[in-house]
C-alpha cells in the first residue's frame, strides 16, 4: 500500500505558539486512519492544513503523491478530499436539502451560461442531485427536517448533516473531525457501520479525529497519537491504549475514562 | 416540592411547537441527566428552563418560585447557570475574562472560584491572555464548563459538557460534576455519553419527539434493554 | 529654520489636528460599531446636535455674563455631553430598539441610522436654519506662538486645537481601559459577542446598550463641540467628515479605540502630507550646497485636487497588508 | 387667477446657507407686487412656488424644475442657482416645456453657451468678466504675485481660469492656483501648500459660509497670509464674524454698483423685510422675480412670447422703472409705454445669450466689515 | 402561494400609489418619476445580487454608477474635432502605452514570489515599482491634459448610437469592477465596505479634476437620448417611450436574475454567503465566484447609471453624491428585501416616491401648518418658511425609512428561502 496523505515536518504558528510542531505523518490509500490526542494538541489544525483550509507555516504536503502545500480548499475538493468541522459549518440560511445539494460540483446550472441557456440540462441534475441528498437523509435519518433552515437545527443534527455533505459525492479521502460529539449512540453505531462499508466497498480512506475509543476502537487502524503539535506514537490501538505516555497525556489514569464508578455506586445507595 | 419542576411543558421557536408537553423534577442535590435521539428536544428543554424561547403551556418552577418565562439574566440572580451547547464561549474575549462574565452577578470576591478553575482544567491557566475563539474544539468547552462554576450556582444546566473533550477531560467533567453535586448543587444535564453520564444519575429522563418517553433512575434506565437498544447505542 | 517651522506648523501640525478631528469622531463610532455592532450613520449629526446643544448652552450664559477661564462652550461639556446622551437614549428607544427586538441584522440597523441622521438634519435646519454660527462669544479664541530660535516664523496652535489633543487622548485612553478592565466594559463586549450567552450569565442587554449610547452619544457631542469651536459650527460640517471618520475607524479596525486613534492619524497625515509642499525641505539644503540643483516650486506628491484620493488609497493598501485594520479589529 | 413663478434653489446641499436671503429676495419682489395691487389692476396675485435643486443634484434640478413646469404649471422660474443645476433644469424641463429662466447666481461661463431656444437668463455676470475686473483691481493695487484657492466647483473653476488668464495677462504671477473641496474641516494642508510659494496675497474663489470662511479664518490663524483677495462669494458679514478684523484691507469684487439708481430703494425694503440686503445673490434674486413679473405684465400673462417681452422691459430705451415701482409700471405697460428696468443689482441689459454686462464694486474691509470702494473696471 | 399573493398585493399597493402621483401630478412630471425609479431598479438590481445574494458590502455603487455615466458619455457624446485635429490623440496615445507598460511590470514584480523572492521584498519591490510607475506616467499625463484642455477643451465623445454607449457602461463598471475585486473581494464585511467607498471616492475624484477627459465641473451637456427627446414629441411622449425602453431593460434583466437565482448558481452564492469556509470545502472556488457576482452586479449598476444620466442629459462629476448614488440604492434594496429581485423592484420604485413626493408633501403639510396656525393662534409663519419646509423634506424622508423598516426589518418582500421539497 502506498501513502494517500504525506505530511513532512509540517508547522502551523499563530503568533508565537506552535499548535503544530513539525509534524510528519502519513495516512495509506485505503486504510480508515485515527488521530487522537489532548484537547488543544494541534489535530484540528493539522487538519485545516491538510484540507487546505489553513497554509502551513512551513513543511509540505502530499496528497497522493502530489504536492499540494498551500492550495485553497476547493482545489483539494477537486482531488477528492473531502472533510468535515468539528464545529458544524453549515449554511444556516439555506434549507438542509439545499445544503446537501449545492455540494456536488461541476453543476452545469452553476455556470451562468448553464443557469442561463440549459434548463432543461439542469433540470435534469437537480433530479438527480435531489435523489442522492434524500438518500443521505433517509439514512442520517433527519428528512423530516429536509426543509427547515440548517441554522435551526439542533447540535447534533448539524454534526450529521456535516458528515451528510461528504455522502453526496465520490471521495477518494474522507476526514472526519469528531463526529461522535453530540450524535446519538444508536445512530452512531450506523454510522461506523457505514464508513466500513465504504471504505471496504468503494475503497474510501478515512481520516478520523476522534475522543471516543469506542469508535476509534471499533473502526481505526492504525491509530496516530498527536500531542503538542507532534505525533506522539502510533500503531494498533490496542497497544496506544497501553502505551504509559498516552495514558498519561491522553486519558489521564485509565484507559477508557470511566473514573466514575465509584460514584455511580453511591448513587445507587440513595433513598 | 421539588427543586426545580417543569409541569406539561410545551414551548417552541416563533410558531414551531418543539416540545409536546414535557414533565421532569428534580430534587435539591439530584443529578438528572436527559438524554434522547439527536432533535428530540433535549437542548430546547434546557433552554426553556432559561426563558429563552416561547412557553404556551405548561410551568416551571424553581424553589418555590414560578420562573415560567422570566427573562435569563434575572435567572443568573436565582443561581442557575447554564452551559449551551453551541456558541457557549465568548469569541472575542479572553479565556480570563469569560470566566469573569461568569461571574457578572457576583458583587463579591470569586478569586477563589477562579482558581479552582484553572486548577480543573490547567491548559485553561496557560491560555486566560488568549482569545477564546481561538481554542481548540475540547478547551472551548472547558472554558464554557468553567464559567458557569464561577457563579458556584444553585442548579446548573449542562448540554452536553463532555462533548469534544478527550477520555482524560471527559472523566474530569464527570468528577466535577460529582463533586459539586456533592456540595449541594443540583445538576441537570443533557448528555449523548449516556452510559457514563446515567451511571451518576439520580434521575434520567429519556426524551423522544419533545415528549418524555421514559423518566426513571439512571441506574433502572441503563438497565433497561428497550432504552439500551434504541437510545443508549445498545 | 524657516523651512522647518513651516514643515511644524503645516505638517506635523496640521495633520495632527486633523488626525485628531478624525480620532475623536471615530472614537465613538468605533465604539458603537463595537458594541452594538452597526455603523452608525447618525454619529456625524449627532455631533452636531451635540455642538448646537452646547452653543444654545453657550449663548445663553453668554448673554447673563457669565465668563471664566475657558472659553464657555468647552465648560459647559459635561452638561452638553449628559443631555446628548438622553438624547441618544431615546433614539434608540424609538428606532433601534424595535429592530434589535425583531431580530434585524446589523445592516438595517445601519439604513435605519440612515434615516434617523436624515430626520436630525431636518430637525436640525428646521431649528436652526442652514447658516453657520461661532462658539466663542465675548471672548477671543486664544492663539499660542511659540518662537523658535533661529527663525522669523513661529509654531502657531490655537486654544482649540491644544485642547482637542488632549481630549482625544484622555478619551482613547479611558475608553480603552474602560472596555477592558471594567466590569460593565467586559459586559459590554461580552454582549457584543454573543448576546444570549450574555444573557444566560446575567449581563442585562439594555442595561449595555444604555451604557454603550450614553458614552457613544457623549463622544459625538464631545467631538462635535471640540470640531466646532476649532472649525465652527455648521449643520452639515460633521456629516461632511463622516466618511473620513469611518475609514479611520475600519482602517484602526473596529471596536479598538486605539485604532481610531492610530486610523485617524493614518488619514489625518495622509490627507496633510500627500499634498505638503516637500519643496520647502529642499529649499534650506539648496542654499546649503550654494544651489547646486534647482527646487521646483512645488513638489507635492500628489496636487490639491486630488488630495480627497489619497487617504482612500493609503486605507486600500493598509487593509490588503492587514486586513482586518491596523489593530485588529473585529469581524462582524 | 394666480400668477405663479417658480422658484429654484439649492435648499440643500452645499450652498444651503447661502439661501434664505436669496429666496428672502424673491419673496421679497412678489410680495411688493401683491401689495401695490397684483396683476393687471385686477388683483391677480402673484405667488412663488419653491422647489430644491439640491444644487449638484442634476436628477433633482431636473426633477424640481419639471415639478414647477408639468405640475404646478408656472409661468416662468427664477433659478436655478448651481450652474449644473440650471443647465439640468433647462435641459430637461424649462426648455421643452417653453419656460423662461433667469438664474441669479449661476455664473458659469459654460452658461452663455447653452443651447436654450433664448429661454435662459441671468442676473449674475459671467464668471469670465468678473475675473477679468478682480484680476486687473488685485495688479493695479501693485500686486505681483498671487496663490489662488478655488472651491472645487463650475464657480470656482471658472472664475479661477478667468482670473488667472487675466491676471497674467496683466503681467501678474499666479504662482499656485489650486481647487479645494467645499465642506471639509481642515484646508491647513491647502494653505500650507499655497504658502509655500511665497505668494503675496490669497486670492479665495468660495463662499464665504462655505470654505472660503474657513480658508482665511485659518490662514490667519496659522500667520500664513496677510492679504486677502475674494470674489462676490467671499462677500459677507459672515467674514467680521469669523477673523475680526486681521482680514482687513481684503480686496474683492462683488457683481451690482453703487451708483445703480434702484439700489438705495432696494436696500431699504430689503432692511425692512429683515433680510440683509447685502447678501450675496440676494439683489440678483430680487431683480430676477421682478423682472419675470414685469415681462409677464407686458406679455398679458401669455408665456409665449415672454422672452421678447423681457428684453423689451428689461432693455433701453423706455422709462426707467426702479426696484418696488410695480404700480409706475404697470400703468406705463397698460398706457403702451416702453419700459426699461434697472434694478437693485445691476441695469440687466441682456446680450444675445441672455447675460448681463459685468458691473462690479470693488470692496474692501475695514474692521471686519465689507464696505464699497466704488466701481471696479 | 400566498406569497405570491401577498407579493401581488403589495404591488397592486404601489400601483394605487402611482395613480395617485399620475392623477395628482399630471402624467409628464410622474412619468419622470416612473423612468428615474426603474433607472434606480436597475442599480438595485446590481446590489440586490451582491449583497442579498453573496453577502459582498459594496458600498461603492456611486463610483460605478459614475464609471459607467462616464462610459456611455464618452461613446455617445458627439465628437470633438478639435481635439482629433490636434496633437492630443497621439499624445494621449503615449500616455496610454507608458500605462500598460506600468501595469505589465507592476504585475510582473508583484508575481515575482513565483521565483522564489521572499514575501516582504515582493511587497517593497511592488511597491516602489508602483511609485516609478505612478511618477512616470504622472509626469506625461500632466502636459497632455494641459495640453488638450488649452487646445481642444476635452477630448469629447466618439458620436456613437446611445446602445452603444449603454453597453460600454456596463462593460467599463464591470472592468472596473473585475480589478478592484481581484484586490479587495478577500475583506471581510466591513472592510470590503470601507475599500468600496473609497473607490467610489477614487473614481469620482477622477472623474472630476480630470477636466480633459470629462470637463471636470464644467459638465457635459446635453447627453444624446435614444428616443426623440421632449423638445420634438412633447413631454409626455418622449417619456413614455423612453419608460418602455428601461421597463423593457428591467423585465429582462429580471428573468435573467430570477433564472440564476433558482439555479444551482443561485444556492452555490448563497452558501458562499452563509460560509465561506465550508463551500470553499465543497469544492467551489469562492474567490473567483465572488469576483463573478460582483462584476455582474457593478455591470448593472454601470448599465443602470447610464440611462439614468441619458434621463438627464448632463453628466456632471460633481452630481455623484453617496447620499443620493450609494445610501439612497442601499435603502431601496434593504427596504424592498435583499436577495429577492420584486423585493429591490418594490423597493426602488418605493424609496423613490418618497424620495421625489417628499417635496410637495412637505410643503402641503407647512402650508397647513402655516393656515392653521395663522387661523387659530393667529401666529405669523417666519417668511422663509418655505425654505425652513424644503430642509424638512430629508426629515420627512428618513421618517418614512425608519417607519417602513420598523414594520418591515426583513424587508418588504423579503428573501424567499425555497422551502420547496
Ligand atoms: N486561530 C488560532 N489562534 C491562536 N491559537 C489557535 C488558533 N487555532 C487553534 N489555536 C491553538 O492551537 C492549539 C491546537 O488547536 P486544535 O484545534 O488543532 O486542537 P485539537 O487537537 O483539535 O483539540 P480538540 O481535541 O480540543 O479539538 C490549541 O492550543 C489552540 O488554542
Ligand atoms: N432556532 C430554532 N428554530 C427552529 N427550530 C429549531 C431551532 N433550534 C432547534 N430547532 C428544532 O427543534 C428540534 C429539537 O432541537 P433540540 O436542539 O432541542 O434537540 P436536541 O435534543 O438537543 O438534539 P441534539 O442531541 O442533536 O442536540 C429539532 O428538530 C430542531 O430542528
Ligand atoms: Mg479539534
Ligand atoms: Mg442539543
Amino acid at each position: 500500500m502506498s501513502a494517500i496523505i504525506e505530511v513532512k515536518s509540517v508547522s502551523k504558528r499563530f503568533g508565537g505558539f506552535h499548535a503544530v510542531n513539525d509534524c510528519t505523518l502519513s495516512v495509506e490509500k485505503g486504510s480508515v486512519t485515527g488521530l487522537i490526542g489532548p484537547n488543544g494538541a494541534g489535530k484540528s489544525t493539522l487538519f485545516n492544513m491538510v484540507a487546505g483550509t489553513l497554509e502551513p507555516t512551513s513543511g509540505t504536503i502530499l496528497f497522493d503523491g502530489e504536492d499540494v502545500t498551500g492550495l485553497p480548499s476547493h482545489a483539494l475538493y477537486k482531488r477528492r478530499l473531502l472533510r468535515t468541522f468539528q464545529i458544524a459549518h453549515e449554511f444556516s440560511n439555506m434549507t438542509v436539502l439545499e445544503n446537501l445539494m449545492m455540494v456536488p460540483d461541476n453543476q452545469t446550472g452553476e455556470g451562468l451560461i448553464g443557469a442561463w441557456f440549459m434548463p432543461v440540462r439542469v433540470g435534469r441534475e437537480e433530479e438527480a442531485i435531489r435523489r442522492k441528498a434524500e438518500e443521505v437523509l433517509d439514512f442520517l435519518k433527519i428528512t423530516h427536517v429536509k426543509t427547515e433552515l440548517a441554522g435551526n437545527l439542533s447540535g447534533g443534527q448539524k454534526k450529521l448533516l456535516e458528515l451528510g455533505r461528504t455522502m453526496m459525492t465520490d471521495a477518494k479521502v474522507v476526514l472526519l473531525d469528531e463526529i461522535a460529539a453530540g450524535v446519538n449512540r444508536t445512530l452512531l453505531n450506523d454510522l461506523a457501520s457505514n464508513i466500513e462499508r465504504l471504505n471496504r466497498e468503494l475503497g474510501y480512506t478515512f481520516f478520523v479525529i476522534e475522543h471516543d475509543m469506542d469508535l476509534i476502537a471499533r473502526l481505526c487502524d492504525p491509530v496516530i497519537v498527536m500531542a503538542a503539535g507532534s505525533v506522539m506514537t502510533q500503531g494498533h490501538i490496542a497497544d496506544i491504549q497501553n502505551d504509559p505516555r498516552v495514558i498519561e497525556a491522553y486519558f489521564g489514569g485509565s484507559p477508557t475514562g470511566n473514573a466514575t464508578v465509584a460514584h455511580a455506586n453511591q448513587v445507587e445507595a440513595r433513598p | 416540592m421539588s427543586l426545580l419542576e417543569i409541569r406539561n411543558l410545551h414551548a417552541g421557536y416563533g410558531q414551531m411547537t418543539i416540545l409536546k408537553g414535557i414533565d421532569m423534577m428534580l430534587d435539591a442535590g439530584e443529578i438528572g441527566v436527559i438524554v434522547g435521539p439527536n432533535g428530540a428536544g433535549k437542548s430546547t428543554t434546557l433552554k426553556a428552563i432559561f426563558g429563552m424561547l416561547n412557553i404556551t403551556e405548561g410551568s416551571i418552577h424553581f424553589d418555590g418560585h414560578d420562573i415560567t418565562g422570566i427573562s435569563p439574566e434575572k435567572l443568573a440572580a436565582h443561581k442557575i447557570a447554564m452551559v449551551p451547547q453551541e456558541h457557549n464561549v465568548f469569541a472575542t474575549l479572553t479565556v480570563h475574562e469569560n470566566l469573569e462574565m461568569g461571574a457578572y452577578t457576583r458583587r463579591d470576591d470569586y478569586s477563589r472560584v477562579m482558581d479552582e478553575v484553572y486548577e480543573i482544567f490547567p491548559p485553561l491557566k496557560d491560555k486566560r491572555r488568549q482569545a477564546a475563539g481561538e481554542l481548540s474544539g475540547g478547551q472551548r468547552q472547558m472554558v464554557a464548563f468553567g464559567r458557569a462554576l464561577m457563579i458556584e450556582p444553585k442548579l446548573i444546566l449542562l448540554d452536553e459538557p463532555t462533548a469534544g473533550l478527550s477520555p482524560m477531560y471527559m472523566s474530569e467533567i464527570f468528577d466535577r460534576v460529582i463533586a459539586i453535586n456533592k456540595l449541594g448543587v443540583t445538576v441537570a444535564m443533557v448528555e449523548q455519553n449516556a452510559k457514563q453520564a446515567l451511571a451518576i444519575a439520580h434521575k434520567g429522563f429519556v426524551l423522544a419527539n419533545g415528549q418524555n418517553s421514559y423518566t426513571d433512575t439512571g441506574r433502572a434506565l441503563l438497565d433497561n434493554p428497550e432504552v439500551a437498544k434504541s437510545f443508549l447505542g445498545g | 529654520m524657516n523651512e522647518l517651522v513651516f514643515f511644524i506648523n503645516k505638517g506635523i501640525l496640521a495633520g495632527a489636528i486633523i488626525g485628531s478631528i478624525y480620532a475623536l469622531g471615530a472614537i465613538g463610532v468605533t465604539l458603537i460599531f463595537g458594541i452594538l455592532r452597526f455603523a452608525h450613520f447618525a454619529h456625524g449629526d449627532m455631533m452636531t446636535l451635540g455642538a448646537f446643544i452646547a452653543y444654545v448652552l453657550a449663548a445663553a450664559l453668554a448673554a447673563a455674563g457669565f465668563a471664566g477661564p475657558l472659553p464657555i462652550a468647552m465648560m459647559v461639556l459635561p452638561i452638553v455631553m449628559i443631555l446628548t446622551a438622553g438624547i441618544s437614549i431615546g433614539i434608540d428607544r424609538t428606532f433601534y430598539q424595535p429592530l434589535r427586538r425583531s431580530g434585524a441584522k446589523g445592516i438595517v440597523l445601519v439604513m435605519a441610522s440612515i434615516g434617523v441622521t436624515l430626520m436630525l438634519q431636518g430637525l436640525i435646519r428646521l431649528f436652526a436654519g442652514p447658516s453657520s454660527r461661532e462658539l466663542y462669544f465675548n471672548e477671543p479664541k486664544d492663539i499660542f506662538r511659540i518662537e523658535v530660535p533661529g527663525a522669523n516664523q513661529m509654531i502657531t496652535v490655537t486654544e482649540p486645537q491644544l485642547a482637542l489633543f488632549i481630549v482625544t487622548l484622555i478619551s482613547v485612553i479611558a475608553l480603552h481601559y474602560f472596555l477592558s478592565r471594567s466590569r460593565l466594559g467586559k459586559a459590554m463586549r461580552a454582549v457584543s459577542d454573543n448576546p444570549s450567552l450574555a444573557q444566560v450569565t446575567g449581563i442585562s442587554i439594555e442595561t449595555v446598550v444604555r451604557a454603550t449610547w450614553i458614552i457613544g452619544g457623549g463622544l459625538a457631542a464631545l467631538a462635535g463641540t471640540m470640531l466646532a469651536l476649532d472649525v465652527s459650527l455648521k449643520p452639515d460640517l460633521s456629516f461632511n467628515i463622516l466618511l473620513p471618520i469611518f475609514a479611520a475607524t475600519i482602517v484602526g479596525g473596529i471596536g479598538q479605540p486605539y485604532g481610531a486613534i492610530a486610523g485617524g492619524f493614518v488619514v489625518g497625515y495622509a490627507e496633510t502630507l500627500a499634498v505638503f509642499n516637500w519643496s520647502v525641505l529642499l529649499r534650506p539644503i539648496a542654499r546649503w550646497t550654494d544651489n547646486a540643483f534647482e527646487v521646483p516650486a512645488s513638489l507635492a506628491i500628489v496636487p490639491t485636487d486630488y488630495k480627497l484620493m489619497v487617504p482612500f488609497v493609503l486605507l486600500i493598501l493598509i487593509l490588503i497588508y492587514r486586513p482586518t485594520g491596523i489593530f485588529k479589529g473585529r469581524v462582524l | 387667477e394666480d400668477f405663479k413663478i417658480g422658484f429654484i434653489g439649492g435648499m440643500t446641499g452645499p450652498i444651503e446657507s447661502l439661501m434664505p436671503p436669496i429666496v428672502a429676495g424673491a419673496e421679497l419682489a412678489i410680495a411688493q407686487i401683491n401689495e401695490q395691487g397684483g396683476f393687471f389692476g385686477d388683483e391677480s396675485q402673484a405667488s412663488l412656488v419653491i422647489g430644491d435643486d439640491g444644487c449638484v443634484d442634476a436628477t433633482r434640478a431636473s426633477d424640481a424644475a419639471d415639478r414647477l413646469v408639468n405640475v404646478e404649471s408656472v409661468k416662468a422660474i427664477v433659478g436655478a442657482m448651481c450652474s449644473g443645476a440650471t443647465v439640468a433644469a433647462a435641459n430637461n424641463a424649462a426648455v421643452p416645456g417653453g419656460v423662461v429662466m433667469i438664474s441669479p447666481a449661476s455664473t458659469a461661463p459654460s452658461l452663455t453657451t447653452l443651447e436654450d431656444n433664448d429661454l435662459v437668463f441671468r442676473t449674475a455676470p459671467s464668471d469670465a468678466f468678473q475675473g477679468e475686473v478682480l484680476a486687473n483691481l488685485v495688479f493695479n493695487k501693485g500686486i505681483t504675485s498671487v496663490a489662488v484657492s478655488y472651491v472645487n466647483n463650475d464657480y470656482g473653476t471658472g472664475f479661477a481660469d478667468a482670473f488667472g488668464a487675466a491676471f497674467e495677462a496683466a503681467g501678474g504671477q499666479v504662482l499656485a492656483s489650486e481647487a479645494h473641496e467645499d465642506g471639509k474641516a481642515d484646508y491647513r494642508a491647502e494653505i500650507g501648500s499655497l504658502s509655500s510659494t511665497g505668494a503675496e496675497a490669497l486670492v479665495v474663489l468660495a463662499y464665504v459660509d462655505g470654505s472660503g470662511g474657513t480658508l482665511i479664518r485659518q490662514a490667519v490663524e496659522g500667520g500664513d497670509f496677510s492679504q486677502f483677495v475674494g470674489g462676490d462669494g467671499m462677500v459677507g458679514n459672515r467674514l467680521g464674524e469669523l477673523v475680526g478684523s486681521s482680514a482687513d484691507g481684503m480686496i474683492a469684487t462683488r457683481p451690482g454698483s453703487p451708483e445703480l439708481p434702484g439700489r438705495a430703494a432696494y436696500d431699504a425694503a430689503a432692511e425692512e423685510a429683515g433680510f440683509d440686503p447685502s447678501a450675496t445673490f440676494a439683489a440678483q434674486s430680487y431683480d430676477a422675480a421682478f423682472l419675470l413679473a414685469l415681462a409677464l405684465q407686458k406679455n398679458g400673462g401669455e408665456m409665449e412670447g415672454l422672452n421678447t417681452a423681457l428684453r423689451e422691459i428689461a432693455t433701453e430705451p423706455g422709462e426707467v422703472i426702479l426696484p418696488g415701482e410695480w404700480e409706475k409700471a404697470v400703468e406705463l405697460i397698460a398706457a403702451g409705454q416702453d419700459i426699461n428696468y434697472e434694478g437693485a443689482s445691476g441695469s440687466h441689459e441682456f446680450d444675445d445669450a441672455g447675460d448681463v454686462p459685468g458691473v462690479f464694486d470693488e470692496m474692501t474691509v475695514e474692521n471686519g466689515e465689507f464696505v464699497v470702494v466704488g466701481p471696479a473696471t | 402561494m400566498t406569497d405570491n399573493r401577498r407579493d401581488l398585493l403589495l404591488f397592486a399597493g404601489l400601483g394605487v400609489l402611482f395613480a395617485i402621483i399620475f392623477v395628482t401630478q399630471g402624467t409628464a412630471y410622474s412619468l419622470r418619476v416612473t423612468v428615474e425609479a426603474l433607472c434606480y431598479a436597475m442599480i438595485a438590481f446590481g446590489l440586490s445580487l451582491q449583497w442579498g445574494t453573496a453577502g459582498l458590502f459594496n458600498v461603492g455603487i456611486m463610483g460605478f454608477i459614475a464609471a459607467g455615466a462616464f462610459a456611455s458619455l464618452f461613446v455617445t457624446f458627439p465628437v470633438n474635432q478639435a481635439f482629433w485635429d490636434s496633437e492630443g490623440p497621439a499624445m494621449l496615445g503615449d500616455v496610454l502605452v507608458k500605462v500598460a507598460i506600468g501595469a505589465a511590470a507592476v504585475f510582473a514584480v508583484s508575481r515575482s514570489g513565483k521565483i522564489g523572492l521572499p514575501k516582504p521584498l515582493v511587497t517593497f519591490l511592488t511597491l516602489v515599482t508602483l511609485a516609478v510607475a505612478y511618477l512616470v506616467v504622472s509626469a506625461s499625463l500632466d502636459p497632455t491634459a494641459r495640453y488638450i484642455e488649452r487646445e481642444a477643451g476635452f477630448v469629447g465623445g466618439l458620436g456613437l448610437p446611445v446602445y452603444f454607449g449603454w453597453a460600454a457602461a456596463g462593460i467599463v463598471a464591470g472592468a472596473i469592477a473585475w480589478v478592484v475585486g481581484k484586490i479587495c473581494l478577500g475583506l471581510r464585511s466591513d472592510y470590503l465596505a470601507i475599500a468600496t467607498l473609497g473607490i467610489a471616492q477614487i473614481i469620482k475624484t477622477f472623474l472630476k479634476n480630470a477636466d480633459w477627459l470629462t470637463r471636470g465641473t464644467q459638465t457635459v451637456s446635453p447627453l444624446p437620448w435614444p428616443v426623440p427627446g421632449a423638445a420634438e414629441v412633447g413631454f409626455t411622449a418622449a417619456r413614455a417611450s423612453y419608460l418602455v425602453l428601461t421597463a423593457v431593460m428591467l423585465v429582462i434583466v429580471y428573468m435573467l436574475l430570477q433564472r440564476v437565482y433558482h439555479a444551482p448558481w443561485g444556492r452555490m452564492m448563497r452558501a458562499i454567503r452563509d460560509n465561506e469556509d465550508a463551500a470553499s470545502a465543497m469544492g467551489k472556488d469562492v474567490t473567483k465566484r465572488r469576483l463573478e457576482i460582483f462584476v455582474f452586479g457593478c455591470v448593472l449598476m454601470g448599465i443602470g447609471g447610464a440611462t439614468l444620466i441619458h434621463f438627464n442629459t448632463i453628466f456632471d462629476p460633481n452630481g455623484f453624491v453617496d447620499l443620493n448614488h450609494t445610501f439612497l440604492i442601499w435603502v431601496m434594496v434593504i427596504l424592498g428585501g435583499p436577495g429577492n429581485n420584486r423585493g429591490a423592484i418594490f423597493g426602488a420604485l418605493l424609496v423613490y416616491v418618497i424620495w421625489t413626493m417628499s417635496e410637495p408633501v412637505t410643503l402641503v403639510i407647512f402650508d397647513y401648518i402655516r393656515t392653521i396656525g395663522r387661523d387659530l393662534f393667529g401666529w405669523q409663519a417666519p417668511a422663509d418658511l418655505n425654505s425652513r419646509a424644503l430642509a424638512m423634506r430629508v426629515f420627512v424622508i428618513g421618517l418614512t425609512i425608519t417607519m417602513v423598516l420598523r414594520f418591515a426589518p426583513k424587508g418588504v418582500i423579503p428573501e424567499r428561502l425555497s422551502r420547496k421539497a
